[in-house]
C-alpha cells in the first residue's frame, strides 16, 4: 500500500502540469474531470492509506530517490507517513476535494477556468508534498509552492490592480517568515549535515540539550510558522487575501496554507520542547493573536474579512495549544476548524453569488427566508465556530482550554484564550444575525446547483460530527499526564460561549443606539483596521523603503548604464533613417558595400 | 566537347558574368516597377549561375552544375513568392510602384 | 565554336540591356528569355548540357512562363507603359549607373588576370546526378525545404483576404 | 566541310517530309472523321479528295495577311513562328532509323522537353499580343494546362530513362531490343499519352481553343498563313507525339522482316489514327476538371511509377 504514497501528491501535481500547459485548449468538462478527478484520486488513495494505517499503526518511509548531493549534504526525495501526516492528509484531500467540487460550479464559465483548476491542483499538490515530506528541503519546496500558489490564486483576477496588490502583499509578508525558516534550515545543515526531519530531531535531542541552538532554531521555525499561519506579527496579509475567488479563500483557510505553520511546529515539536521559553512565546503569540483577531472580527463590515479574522483567531487557538504543549488538541482543532471554516467560506461564497458579488454586511440582511439552505449552513458553521456543545468545534476548543489549563494553569495566555472564546461566540452571532435577520437590503437570486449543495451538505455533517473522527496521534506526541482541572474552570470554559451569545442577543435586541455609537468609535475603527498593524508596517517599513528607493533613483552608479541606454536610443534613431522602406535604397546600399569591399581588396 | 581545354579563356567568361551582373544590378537600382526589378534580379541570378557552371566546366566536375541546380531552385522559390507579392500589391494599390511601399507599421 | 560563344555572350548582354531599359513588361520579358536561351547555349558549349537543358526547361519554360502568366493576368494595359516611360525619364538612373560602372570596372580589374589551369571536360547528366545524390544529398533536402517554404508562402500570400478596415481590397 | 552538303540535304528532306505528312494528316483526319461519323469528308478534289490539301493551302496563302491595329505587332508576328519552329526543331532528335536521327543528342529527351516548354510561349504570346479577351483567356488556360502537364510529362518519361540508362533516343530504342517499354512502363506510357494530348492541344484536352467558349482561343485574331502555321504546328505536334510514343515505348524501328523506317512509319501511323479516333469519340472536360485530373490523379501516378521503377531497378 505504501508504494502508492507517492501518487497522492503526484496526481494533483501532474494534473496541474497538464492544465497549465494545455488547459486552455481542453473543454470545460475535461478540465473539470482532470482537476476534480486528480484530487478525488488523491482522496481515495489517502482514505485507503489511512484505513491501512489505522489497522497497522506504524509510520512508514518510502524509497529515497537521490535529489541533490553537495559538500556532504545528501538530500533525497522521500515521503514519510505517520499519524500526523495521516490527519493532515485526510483534511487536505477531503476538504480539498469538496472545495474542488464546489469550485467546479462556482467558477463555471470563468475565462480562466482551466488556469484556476491548474493553480488549485498545484496548491493541493504542494500542500501534500509539504505534509508528506521526509526531508526539510522537500518540505521547504512544498512550503514555497504553497506560497506561490497563494500568490497566483489571490491575484487570480489579475485585471483588478487591488487583487494584484493583495497577492503581492501575501507573497512578501509570508516571505519574511520563509526567510526565517530558510535560516533555520541552514543552521540544521551546519549543525548536523542533514535535513532529514527525523534524524535532525533525534540528533537535536542528543546534541542541543541545554545549548542555545535549540532556542534560536525554534525561534526561527516559529518565525516561519507565524508567517505562513498569519499570526502576530505577520498576520496582515490574510484579510487582504480575500481578493481571490471565494473557493480559494476556503482552500487557504481550511485545507492548506495557513495550517502549514501549525503542522510545522507540530512536526518539529522535538526541537520546541528543548526550548521552553519559545514554547511560552508560541502560546503567548497564539493567545494574543486569537484575542486581537477576534476583536477585529467583531467590527468588520466585509463578510469575508470577518471570516478571515476568525481564521486568524482560530489558528491562534492552535498556536496557543501548541505552545501549551497540547499538541494533539491543536491538531484536533486544526481538523475541526478545517471542516467548519470550509463550510462557512463555501456558504459565504454561495451568499455572495446570490447577492451578485455583494460582500458588504451592511448591505445584507433578512436572508433567512430567501436563502434557507445557506442559513442552515451558516447556523451550523457559526455554532461550531462559537464552540456550542455537540458541534465539533466544541470538543476541540474544549480540549485545548482544558489541556492547556492542565499543563500551565491560569497564565495570562490562558485567560486571553478564555476571553477569546466569548468574543468568538459574539462575532459568530453578529455575523449570523447580520446576514439572516433584520431588514432585507439586497434581493438575492436563489441559485442552488447540486454541485454547490452536495459539498455544503457534506461539510455540514462534518462540522457537526467531525469530532468523532479518530485521530491516530498517539505515536507522534507523548501522551499528556492526566491532571485535575477544577470544576470551576471547566464551568467557565463551558459558560464563555453562552456569555458571548447572550451579550450578542441583548445588544441586538436593545442596544441599537449603543451599536451605532460603538461602530463609529475610535476603538472600533482601529479594530476594524486590524489594530493598526497595516498602518504601523506602512509607516515603519514600506514608506522608508519607498523613500530610499526614490532617493536612489538618480544614483550615480546608474549613470553609465543610462548612458548606454541613451547611446543606443540615439544610435537607433540615427540608424532608423536608413530603414526608410525604399527597397532600392537597400539594394544600393548593398552594392555600395560591395564596391567598398572590392576597393579595399583592389588597393 | 574538347577535352584538351576550355572553349574560351576563363577570364572572358567571368567578364561576361560580371557585365551581366552589373546590368542586372543597374536594373534593380533604377526601376520602380516591381516586375522589372524581378527581371533584373533574374539577370543577376543568372550571372551567378553562369559563374558556377563555368567554374564547374573549368575543373571538369559536376559541382558547378549542382550549384546551378540550387540556384534554379532558389529562383523558382523566389519568383513564386515575388509574383504572389506582385499580385497582392497590384490588388491593393492598382500599381506596381515599389516606392509606394515605403510606409512601415509596427 | 568560340565565335559562337562570343556571339551568344553579345546577344545576352544586349538583350539584358533591353530588359532593364524596356517599358513594356512583356517585351522586356521576351528579352529576358532571349538572355536565358543564350546562356543555355553557352552552357552547352561549356560542356554542361544538363545545365543547358534545365535552363531552358525550368528557367525559360516554367519560371518565365509564370511571369508571363502574371503579366497577362494583371493586364495592365498601355497606361503602365506610359508610366514606365515617365519613371525612366528622370535623373534617377545616374547614380546607380555610376555605381554599377564602378563595380564592373573593379570586377574586370580583379578578374582579368585570373589564371586557372583548365582541364575542361564535358560533364553529362549522369555525373551531375551522381554528385547530386552523393556528396550533395543534404543540398537536395535543403532545396526541397526551400521549395516547400515557397509553396506555403505563395499560398499564404495569395489567399483571398477578408476585407479589413482601412485597406483597399 | 564535305558533310555540310549531306546535312543540308537531310534537313531539307526531313522538312519536306514533315510538311507533306502534316498536310496529308489534315486530309486523313477529315476522311477518317467522315468515316466514323458516317459521312463523306472531302472527296471532290483529286482522287479521294487528296488534293483538297493543296486547295486549302492555296486558299490560306491567298488570304489577306491581317494584323489587327490593336495588336502588339512584333509579338503577334513572332508567336506562330515560335510554335512552328519549336515543333520542327524537336524532330531533329527523332530516330527514324538507326542512321537517321538528324542529331543523336545524348540529352535528346531533355531537348524534347525544352522545346515543348518553349512552345508554350508561342501560344501565350499569340494570346497576349492579340489584345483580345478570348485570346487572352485561351492563352492563360493554355499556359496553366501546359505548365501542369509538362511536370508529369517529364516525370512519366523518367521511368523510360531509368530503364534505358540514357536520355538519348537512339539508345532508348536500342534498349528495347528484347522487350518494348510499353510493357514494363505501361503506366508511364499512359501518362505520356495523356500529357502528349494535352501538350498538342488535341481533343479532348483542347481547352485553350475550345470553340464554343472562346471562339477560337488564342488564335482568334490570326488569319492567313499565320493561322496556317498554328494549324500546321498542331498537326506536326500530333505526329511528333506519335513518333515519340513509337520511339519511347514501342521499339521505334525495331521489328522483323520489314525495313526499320517502315516499321517506324507504321507504328507512328497507328498512333496518329488513335489521335483522330479520340477526337471523334471523346467529349471535352471542363477546365477545372482537367486541372484536377492532372494534379491530383496523374501527378501522383507519375511519381508512383517513378518510385516503383527506381525500386525495381535498384
Amino acid at each position: 500500500m505504501t508504494a502508492w504514497l507517492g501518487w497522492i501528491p503526484a496526481l494533483p501535481l501532474f494534473s496541474s502540469l497538464v492544465l497549465l500547459l494545455v488547459g486552455g485548449r481542453l473543454g470545460q468538462r475535461l478540465v473539470t474531470l482532470l482537476g476534480v478527478g486528480s484530487v478525488l484520486g488523491s482522496a481515495l488513495l489517502s482514505g485507503l492509506l489511512i484505513a491501512d494505517f489505522l489497522a497497522e499503526g506504524a509510520a512508514v518511509t518510502t524509497r529515497q530517490l537521490p535529489w541533490l548531493s553537495s559538500m556532504g549534504l545528501e538530500v533525497a526525495f522521500g515521503l514519510y507517513f505517520d499519524g500526523l501526516s495521516a490527519v493532515m492528509l485526510g483534511v487536505i484531500t477531503g476538504v480539498g476535494l469538496l472545495i474542488h467540487l464546489y469550485s467546479a460550479a462556482y467558477m463555471a464559465g470563468d475565462e480562466g477556468y482551466a488556469r484556476f483548476f491548474g493553480y488549485l491542483n498545484l496548491f493541493v499538490g504542494a500542500m501534500l508534498l509539504l505534509v508528506l515530506a521526509d526531508d526539510f528541503l522537500l518540505l521547504y519546496l512544498g512550503w514555497e509552492g504553497v506560497g506561490l500558489c497563494s500568490f497566483l490564486l489571490i491575484g487570480f483576477w489579475y485585471r483588478e490592480p487591488a487583487n494584484g496588490y493583495a497577492a503581492r502583499k501575501a507573497f512578501v509578508v509570508t516571505r519574511v517568515g520563509d526567510i526565517a525558516l530558510a535560516v533555520a534550515l541552514l543552521i540544521m545543515i551546519q549543525q548536523f549535515g542533514t535535513l532529514h526531519i527525523q534524524t535532525v530531531i533525534e540528533r537535536a535531542q542528543l546534541q542541543w540539550l541545554g545549548s542555545d541552538w535549540s532556542f534560536w532554531v525554534a525561534l526561527l521555525l516559529l518565525g516561519g510558522a507565524v508567517g505562513k499561519s498569519a499570526q502576530l506579527p505577520l498576520q496582515t496579509w490574510l484579510p487582504d487575501a480575500m481578493a481571490g475567488p471565494t473557493p480559494v479563500s476556503a482552500l487557504i483557510h481550511a485545507a492548506t496554507m495557513v495550517t502549514a505553520g501549525v503542522y510545522l511546529i507540530a512536526r518539529t515539536q522535538g526541537i520546541f520542547l528543548l526550548a521552553p521559553r519559545i514554547m511560552e512565546l508560541v502560546a503567548l503569540v497564539g493567545a494574543l493573536t486569537l484575542f486581537l483577531a477576534a476583536c477585529s472580527a467583531l467590527v468588520q463590515h466585509d463578510l469575508k474579512r470577518v471570516l478571515a479574522y476568525s481564521t486568524i483567531s482560530q489558528i491562534g487557538y492552535m498556536f496557543f495549544a501548541l505552545g501549551a504543549g497540547a499538541f494533539s488538541a491543536a491538531i484536533f482543532h486544526l481538523m475541526t476548524h478545517a471542516f467548519f471554516k470550509a463550510l462557512l467560506f463555501l456558504a459565504a461564497g454561495q451568499v455572495i453569488l446570490s447577492l451578485h458579488h455583494e460582500q458588504d454586511l451592511r448591505r445584507m440582511g433578512g436572508l433567512l427566508r430567501r436563502l434557507p439552505f445557506s442559513a442552515l449552513c451558516f447556523a451550523i458553521g457559526c455554532a461550531a465556530l462559537a464552540a456550542l456543545p455537540l458541534t465539533s468545534g466544541f470538543y476541540s476548543k474544549d480540549a485545548i482550554l482544558l489541556q492547556a489549563y492542565g499543563l500551565h494553569g491560569g497564565s495570562l495566555a490562558w485567560w486571553l484564550a478564555l476571553a477569546g472564546a466569548a468574543v468568538t461566540a459574539l462575532y459568530s452571532l453578529r455575523l449570523f444575525l447580520k446576514l439572516f435577520f433584520g431588514e432585507a437590503v439586497t434581493e438575492p437570486s436563489p441559485d442552488m446547483r447540486p454541485t454547490l449543495v452536495v459539498p455544503l451538505a457534506l461539510l455540514c455533517l462534518l462540522a457537526l460530527f467531525g469530532a468523532l473522527i479518530p485521530q491516530p496521534l498517539g505515536a507522534v506526541f507523548a501522551p499528556l499526564a492526566a491532571t485535575e482541572v477544577p470544576a470551576a474552570v471547566h464551568g467557565a470554559i463551558l459558560i464563555m460561549p453562552w456569555l458571548g451569545l447572550v451579550t450578542g442577543v441583548l445588544l441586538w435586541r436593545y442596544g441599537r443606539g449603543f451599536r451605532q455609537r460603538w461602530s463609529d468609535s475610535a476603538l472600533a475603527r482601529s479594530w476594524r483596521a486590524g489594530w493598526g498593524f497595516d498602518a504601523l508596517y506602512d509607516g515603519l517599513l514600506v514608506q522608508p523603503l519607498l523613500l530610499l528607493a526614490r532617493l536612489n533613483r538618480k544614483d550615480l552608479a546608474d549613470r553609465p548604464v543610462q548612458f548606454v541606454a541613451w547611446l543606443s536610443a540615439r544610435g537607433h534613431a540615427w540608424l532608423s533613417v536608413t530603414q526608410n522602406g525604399r527597397l532600392r535604397r537597400y539594394a544600393a546600399g548593398i552594392a555600395l558595400g560591395a564596391v567598398l569591399v572590392l576597393t579595399v581588396v583592389t588597393l | 566537347m574538347e577535352s584538351q581545354g576550355l572553349l574560351i579563356p576563363i577570364e572572358h567568361g567571368l567578364l561576361f558574368a560580371a557585365a551581366l551582373f552589373c546590368i542586372g544590378l543597374a536594373g534593380v537600382l533604377t526601376r520602380r516597377n516591381l516586375l522589372f526589378m524581378l527581371m533584373s534580379l533574374e539577370l543577376m541570378l543568372n550571372a551567378a549561375a553562369f559563374v558556377f557552371v563555368l567554374a564547374g566546366a573549368v575543373h571538369g566536375n559536376a559541382d558547378g552544375q549542382v550549384m546551378f541546380i540550387l540556384i534554379l531552385t532558389l529562383a523558382a522559390a523566389e519568383v513564386a513568392l515575388a509574383l504572389a507579392l506582385v499580385v497582392q500589391l497590384y490588388r491593393r494599390r492598382r500599381s506596381l510602384d515599389i516606392d509606394s511601399l515605403d510606409g512601415m507599421r509596427g | 565554336m568560340p565565335f559562337l560563344f562570343y556571339l551568344c555572350a553579345l546577344i545576352a548582354l544586349l538583350a539584358a540591356w533591353q530588359v532593364i531599359r524596356g517599358v513594356n513588361a512583356m517585351h522586356a520579358l521576351l528579352y529576358l528569355i532571349v538572355v536565358l536561351l543564350a546562356i543555355a547555349l553557352m552552357f552547352f558549349m561549356l560542356g554542361a548540357p544538363f545545365a543547358a537543358a534545365l535552363e531552358v526547361i525550368i528557367y525559360a519554360g516554367a519560371i518565365m512562363v509564370l511571369m508571363v502568366f502574371v503579366i497577362m493576368m494583371l493586364n495592365q494595359g498601355d497606361s503602365a507603359v506610359g508610366q514606365e516611360r515617365a519613371w525612366r525619364a528622370g535623373r534617377i538612373w545616374r547614380g546607380p549607373a555610376l555605381l554599377c560602372a564602378v563595380l564592373l570596372a573593379q570586377l574586370g580589374y580583379l578578374l582579368l588576370p585570373a589564371v586557372v589551369s583548365a582541364d575542361a571536360a564535358a560533364v553529362d547528366a549522369v555525373a551531375v546526378g551522381r554528385a547530386l545524390y552523393g556528396p550533395y544529398l543534404l543540398l537536395v533536402e535543403l532545396a526541397s525545404m526551400l521549395l516547400l517554404a515557397a509553396l506555403v508562402g505563395a499560398w499564404h500570400l495569395t489567399r483571398v483576404l477578408k476585407h479589413r478596415p482601412g485597406e483597399e481590397v | 566541310m564535305a558533310d555540310v552538303g549531306v546535312i543540308v540535304a537531310r534537313v531539307l528532306s526531313l522538312l519536306g517530309l514533315l510538311i507533306v505528312s502534316a498536310a496529308l494528316l489534315t486530309w486523313l483526319e477529315r476522311r477518317l472523321l467522315g468515316l466514323w461519323q458516317d459521312r463523306y469528308g472531302p472527296n471532290r478534289v483529286g482522287p479521294f479528295g487528296i488534293l483538297q490539301v493543296v486547295a486549302d493551302m492555296l486558299k490560306l496563302l491567298g488570304k489577306h495577311e491581317f494584323v489587327p491595329h490593336f495588336a502588339d505587332r512584333p509579338v503577334f508576328v513572332l508567336a506562330p513562328a515560335i510554335v512552328l519552329v519549336t515543333v520542327l526543331l524537336t524532330f531533329v532528335i527523332i530516330p527514324f532509323t538507326p542512321a537517321f536521327p538528324l542529331v543523336d543528342m545524348n540529352i535528346g529527351l531533355l531537348f524534347f522537353l525544352a522545346m515543348t516548354s518553349l512552345a508554350v510561349y508561342g501560344i501565350l504570346l499569340g494570346g497576349y499580343a492579340s489584345n483580345n479577351k478570348y485570346a487572352l483567356l485561351g492563352a492563360l488556360r493554355s499556359a496553366a494546362q501546359t505548365l501542369s502537364y509538362e511536370v508529369f510529362m517529364g516525370l512519366s518519361l523518367l521511368g523510360v530513362v531509368l530503364q534505358a540508362g540514357s536520355f538519348s533516343l537512339g539508345r532508348i530504342v536500342e534498349a528495347q531490343q528484347g522487350l518494348w517499354f510499353c510493357v514494363p512502363q505501361f503506366l508511364g506510357m499512359l501518362l505520356f499519352l495523356f500529357a502528349g494530348i494535352a501538350q498538342s492541344h488535341r481533343l479532348p484536352f483542347d481547352l485553350p481553343e475550345a470553340e464554343h467558349e472562346l471562339t477560337a482561343g488564342f488564335h482568334t485574331e490570326y488569319s492567313g498563313m499565320k493561322f496556317g502555321m498554328f494549324f500546321l504546328a498542331e498537326y506536326l505536334g500530333v505526329i511528333l507525339v506519335s513518333s515519340l510514343m513509337t520511339a519511347l515505348f514501342f521499339g521505334g524501328w525495331l521489328g522483323p522482316v520489314l525495313p526499320g523506317w517502315l516499321w517506324f512509319v507504321l507504328k507512328t501511323g497507328v498512333f496518329v489514327v488513335l489521335f483522330v479516333l479520340m477526337r471523334a469519340a471523346l467529349p471535352r472536360p471542363r477546365y477545372d476538371q482537367l486541372m484536377r485530373f492532372g494534379w491530383k490523379c496523374l501527378l501522383p501516378l507519375a511519381l508512383l511509377n517513378l518510385i516503383v521503377t527506381g525500386w525495381v531497378l535498384l
